[in-house]
């Protein structure tokens, strides 16, 4: 085990898998030569060739596109969306297609492929260069979506999506690629997708997050610890398929629940988390379940001030947490 | 611009297709496949006029621009990424009949979907048919991933694509033909333009003559050819495929055609389309003008006609009656295969 | 006041919107000669002429992208999606563009536009003519998505969309077109986005619904009567803003809420009403807040048997009207 | 392809400007605009690099595409949709030293954004600036639809939109071409061919040598000019407006330029450019060789150098010191304006 950055695990992952097997090719803007905008293929096109770091035209569709024909011609695509914010343009490709390809063939095809995409704020990156996607591609059947918040579960995750037979959304926090470091295990560590992780264990009341917002959860137990309250962090790191006995689980242990994520409110992941407590566990619940989100704003500005005011961060979870631990 | 056609008619004359490299046998298996692909089409609207099904949407009078140019394909070898007209093309890479029906009444076998995309949305792993969903254009970008699969492995198949000139308007159309051509990819691009994109006529639809045009914009040749004369059709894609093994490229290849029916069983044409119009284009019968060419040409005779008639009738009735015979899929089936998880039923 | 359907609800809030302003122009796929896929623009084309009902190339990101800049230029356009499965190509025009314009500004530029679509199942439509997506546009700052269930609220909402300094999202029920007909105040009855609606008063539980499901579910608020149980049923007509405080007085009146829609489930609108609630009647519930939504699937398939298992229908609420009755 | 700078400068030789019908004033301020543009974001790096502000993003070597083409158009009556680059653009319809300054220190008087949008993202309803966010190619529908719109009231405004190369790989540039040109729309599309979009060259991005080769494939002209040669941009652009605002529809411009500096402040142009091709294109900057000539032209004599040069340099310091210290919005402000309900602050 060493410890290494949330990108280094990311690039090793992406190496291990091309190195592995040769059906596995990354795809993207600058992801050949310059070595991606963060750097988190440096050295793959030295090492694997032009053939499989593929640097794409500007056009998010095509690179979406393409690696669906890919994966149907029997390769594995790694398909860098250079921002998530960039998405958009590949909606169509992605929802209307990679999606939906195993179910309207009932199974005949598969699209064995991974859409890599950095997300989230907290980095000065305005309005678009910010943005968090999880709600919208959540809420599409078909996709899978993970969202690791430690360089263990993002190198680990990275390989089971490479693996698995169905399209996955992987998305990594642009934050998280410098700030966060971890203990790395050594060798083939895949971590399952679909399987949410109890990062701390706790009675009093439960933390529910991924990506970034884990590291600040994590924060916030220790000082409710401090203040005599102990909390429970529980780690989604994959948000669909949703890990739902385990959110039963904390939720019926601790009896309070509040849900964090830099997404916007409405029809987000918090409220889908919300409503299955609801729906499942209401009678254990001591207090409503509780959401601690972005706004409800387009997304976040450039300006500091705003940006802050955007961003759930340490300081703002452990308020909610010490109003729900209140209630 | 003098299509394709004019020159291949001044060329080879009554055997061209022998000078086309084409047997007697492979040139009425075209024949039989173009009308095979028309006879189950209308077998469709009876039954749809019937109320026996709810819906129904055409090959007719594209046949020739379909059949001829998968003709110039290796049928299970290469690939090809369909449109919703595309009978004709995958009647040629091996659906049958039964398959059409299956999907047509939205069966538990049909191999499309299992019953859960309208008819015409076809995809078979199996015969090298890329699944389509409705939005249009977007297997363009499919079909530069096949074939961007195909180059990775040092493979020479080659990759057809189909679409009307209406989904040359999407941007995934642009896309596709830049980046088939930057890699110098296996594909060809064949669109069938016939003209209108549901009620919206060619001239609402683009500024310029031929879609072809813009295949120099991408850096790769661009022919128009009359898709009604499966002949030319065939003799332009052969072309394209050669310099698409060659490793030189794609090719976009423009039917000139005509659709004879409205756009589905829901339209009615009559809002946007002169009945003369279309009785013009019904004399330029892909089918019929073939079938004067093989007559002419001594290739097709009465008997074989006759056969030919009879086979297809078999199997039109045949696959009538099994496909709506055939069983749903139950409503445990609904949640299946949003993954891949279970092997197919 | 006049009996008519939705269709022509919509057909005549459009008429008179143009006829009133020379600004308004309706631009989309088929809607000119042709007079739309459903004729919901039928006649526009001969009475207002080719400048103002634009028969675009098949394109929709074109639509779109082509409506905002009008709505720059002084104009109000109405950018119809032929279907709603097919506004992916769009996205990045509306979600990136469109919903952004105001905010990147500081209220600057404002958009005044309507997107119209078609949507909704239960028309043997298949997985690309069947689709719901409001959740999806629902989660995006900036956009109003607004659903009417009636004809009168058809035509007054429309109204009030092409008058409104913002781009809305104006959803149509494909089944309801022709199916449901109601009365239609004569004159200009603009109906206020931003307010929902009780259709039916009650006091044993809440139905909460929009769009066809309005229609089925006041169907079924009429058997349950038949059982001596008076169900409240409340129309949200605008999505997004969503009425929270109408959502929160009928949960607190009956303690008992059903949200019934079509789309996919996982955090949908339904999961958004039952955090909402959570958040803010928690005290009040008697029971936890139900959902009955379409299934986590890709859509609804072709196949009848498929379609009608995806498809709520009143039976389908009717037993979980029971279900929470009993609770 | 010959470009048009070479034409230009064979035709107009010493008083190129006033054969274009330029009077000297006019050719002066395109200069002084043009500085301005460059002396302003070479600021910004230095400030940048002093770790004052955190992002910028460079007109650098573009100035001449920029300023060329924009002085063909009438500020304030004519639109532009322009692109992250496009200093030269704005200023020159408009905008300020301040305005830059404000935008780069993310001030609350941002007049583009209210601190929201990074620099670069320009937009003023006043100065019929269209709006730009960041995801590339949008601004091309955006711009087509403000043509559309002054069509429809019988207005002659002209808009001009602005791009990068591979902004041009996107699906809305095929579709903006694609529509005003059906509708003869007054657009003037500028592709600033930079050579790079990033790290991608244009070898990566396109199998063809000029972007502007794709205007065929819809029905209008497209040239090719040096975009580092001011009034060869100013020539084809004025050619263009006069065809749009004449109802003949659009012209795509393809200027031929080189961006100075790394993509952005975040950028290390080391990784994929050579030291000596970026030594080569700072040989052809824009600005120097329009001082050239406008010295040996005798337009431009050493005082009016100097008061350009200290007006210059007196707005920078200005704009810098005044945005500096403008106040941050308030948290307050983070919530308003999602939608258009109350008046601008
Ligand atoms: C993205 C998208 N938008 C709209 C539609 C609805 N639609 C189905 S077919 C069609 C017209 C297609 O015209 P064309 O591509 O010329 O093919 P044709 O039907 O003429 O063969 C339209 C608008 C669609 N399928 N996909
Ligand atoms: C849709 C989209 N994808 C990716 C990006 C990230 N990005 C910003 S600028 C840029 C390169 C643009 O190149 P070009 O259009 O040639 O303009 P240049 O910067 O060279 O002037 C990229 C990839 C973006 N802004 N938008
Ligand atoms: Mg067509
Ligand atoms: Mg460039």
């Amino acid at each position: 085990m060493a410890v290494k950055t949330y990108i280094e695990a990311i690039r090793e992952g992406m190496d291990e898998e091309m190195a592995r097997d040769p059906s596995v090719f990354l795809i993207g803007e600058d992801v050949g030569q310059r070595g991606g905008v963060f750097l988190a293929s440096d050295g793959l096109y030295k090492k694997y060739g032009e053939d499989r770091v593929i640097d794409s035209p500007l056009a998010e569709s095509c690179i979406v596109g393409v690696a669906i024909g890919a994966a149907v011609n029997g390769m594995r695509p790694i398909a860098e969306i250079q921002f998530a914010d960039f998405i958009a343009p590949a909606m169509n490709q992605i929802i209307e297609e990679a999606a939906r390809f195993c179910y309207r063939t009932a199974g005949d095809f598969n699209l064995p492929m991974v859409i890599r995409a950095p997300w989230g704020g907290g980095v000065h990156g305005a309005l678009y260069h910010s943005q968090s996607i999880e709600a919208t591609f959540s809420h599409i059947p078909g996709l899978k979506v993970v969202a690791p918040g430690t360089p263990a579960d993002a190198k680990g995750l990275l390989k089971a999506a490479v693996r698995d037979p169905d399209p996955v959304l992987f998305l990594e926090h642009k934050r998280a690629y410098r700030l966060v470091k971890g203990e790395v295990p050594d060798g083939d560590g895949v971590v399952p997708i679909g399987k949410a992780e109890i990062k701390r264990e706790g009675k009093d009341l439960s933390l529910i997050a991924y990506g970034l917002m884990l590291t600040y959860c994590l924060e916030v137990a220790e000082k409710l610890a401090a203040d005599g309250v102990s909390a429970e962090v529980l780690d989604l790191r994959t948000i669909k398929p949703i890990d739902q006995a385990a959110i039963l689980a904390t939720a019926k242990k601790t009896g309070k629940v509040l849900v964090v994520h830099e997404d916007n409110r409405f029809a987000g992941i918090a409220a889908e988390v919300s409503a299955i407590i609801m729906e499942n566990a209401f009678d254990a619940l001591d207090a409503p379940v509780m959401r601690l989100t972005g706004p409800d704003v387009p997304a976040m500005p450039f300006n500091h001030v705003l940006e802050d005011a955007f961003m759930p961060n340490a300081e703002k979870i452990l308020a909610k947490a010490k109003e729900l631990a209140a209630y | 611009m003098a299509t394709k056609t004019q020159e291949v008619e001044a060329k080879g004359g009554q055997s061209r297709h022998r000078s086309l490299g084409l047997t007697d046998d492979q040139a009425l298996r075209m024949y039989e496949v173009m009308r095979l692909a028309r006879a189950v089409d209308e077998r469709m609207w009876l039954i749809n006029r019937q109320g026996r099904a709810p819906f129904v949407i055409s090959c007719q009078g594209q046949e020739g621009a379909q059949v001829g140019t998968a003709a110039a394909l290796r049928p299970g070898h290469d690939w090809v990424a369909p449109y919703y007209r595309d009978a004709g093309v995958v009647l040629w890479f091996g659906m049958t009949a039964r398959d059409q029906m299956l999907s047509f009444f939205a069966r538990r076998e049909d191999p499309n979907s299992g019953g859960r995309q309208m008819p015409g949305h076809y995809g078979s792993k199996r015969l090298h048919i890329v699944t389509g969903g409705s939005p249009v254009a977007t297997q363009l970008l499919h079909a530069a991933g096949v074939a961007l699969a195909s180059k990775q492995r040092k493979e020479d198949a080659v990759t057809a694509t189909f679409f009307g000139e209406g989904g040359a308007s999407q941007g995934d159309c642009h896309e596709a033909m830049n980046f088939a051509s930057i890699h110098k990819l296996a594909v060809i691009f064949v669109c069938e333009n016939n003209g209108y994109a549901i009620s919206v006529p060619q001239s609402h639809q683009m500024a310029i003559q031929n879609v072809a045009d813009r295949a120099a914009g991408y850096g790769f040749p661009g022919v128009v050819v009359d898709g009604n004369d499966i002949l030319a059709c065939y003799e332009v894609a052969r072309t394209a495929v050669e310099r698409a093994r060659r490793g030189d490229g794609p090719t976009l290849i423009e039917a000139k055609t005509y659709r004879f029916t409205a756009h589905s069983s829901d339209d009615d044409d009559r809002r946007y389309r002169q009945a003369e119009e279309v009785a013009i284009w019904r004399q330029k019968d892909p089918i019929q003008r073939y079938a004067k060419y093989l007559r002419e040409s001594g290739t097709l005779t009465d008997p074989v006609e006759q056969e030919i008639s009879e086979r297809i009738e078999q199997q039109v009735d045949d696959a009538t009656e099994y496909a709506e015979q055939a069983p749903d899929p139950t409503p445990e089936e609904l949640t299946k295969f949003v993954y891949k998880q279970e092997p197919r039923p």
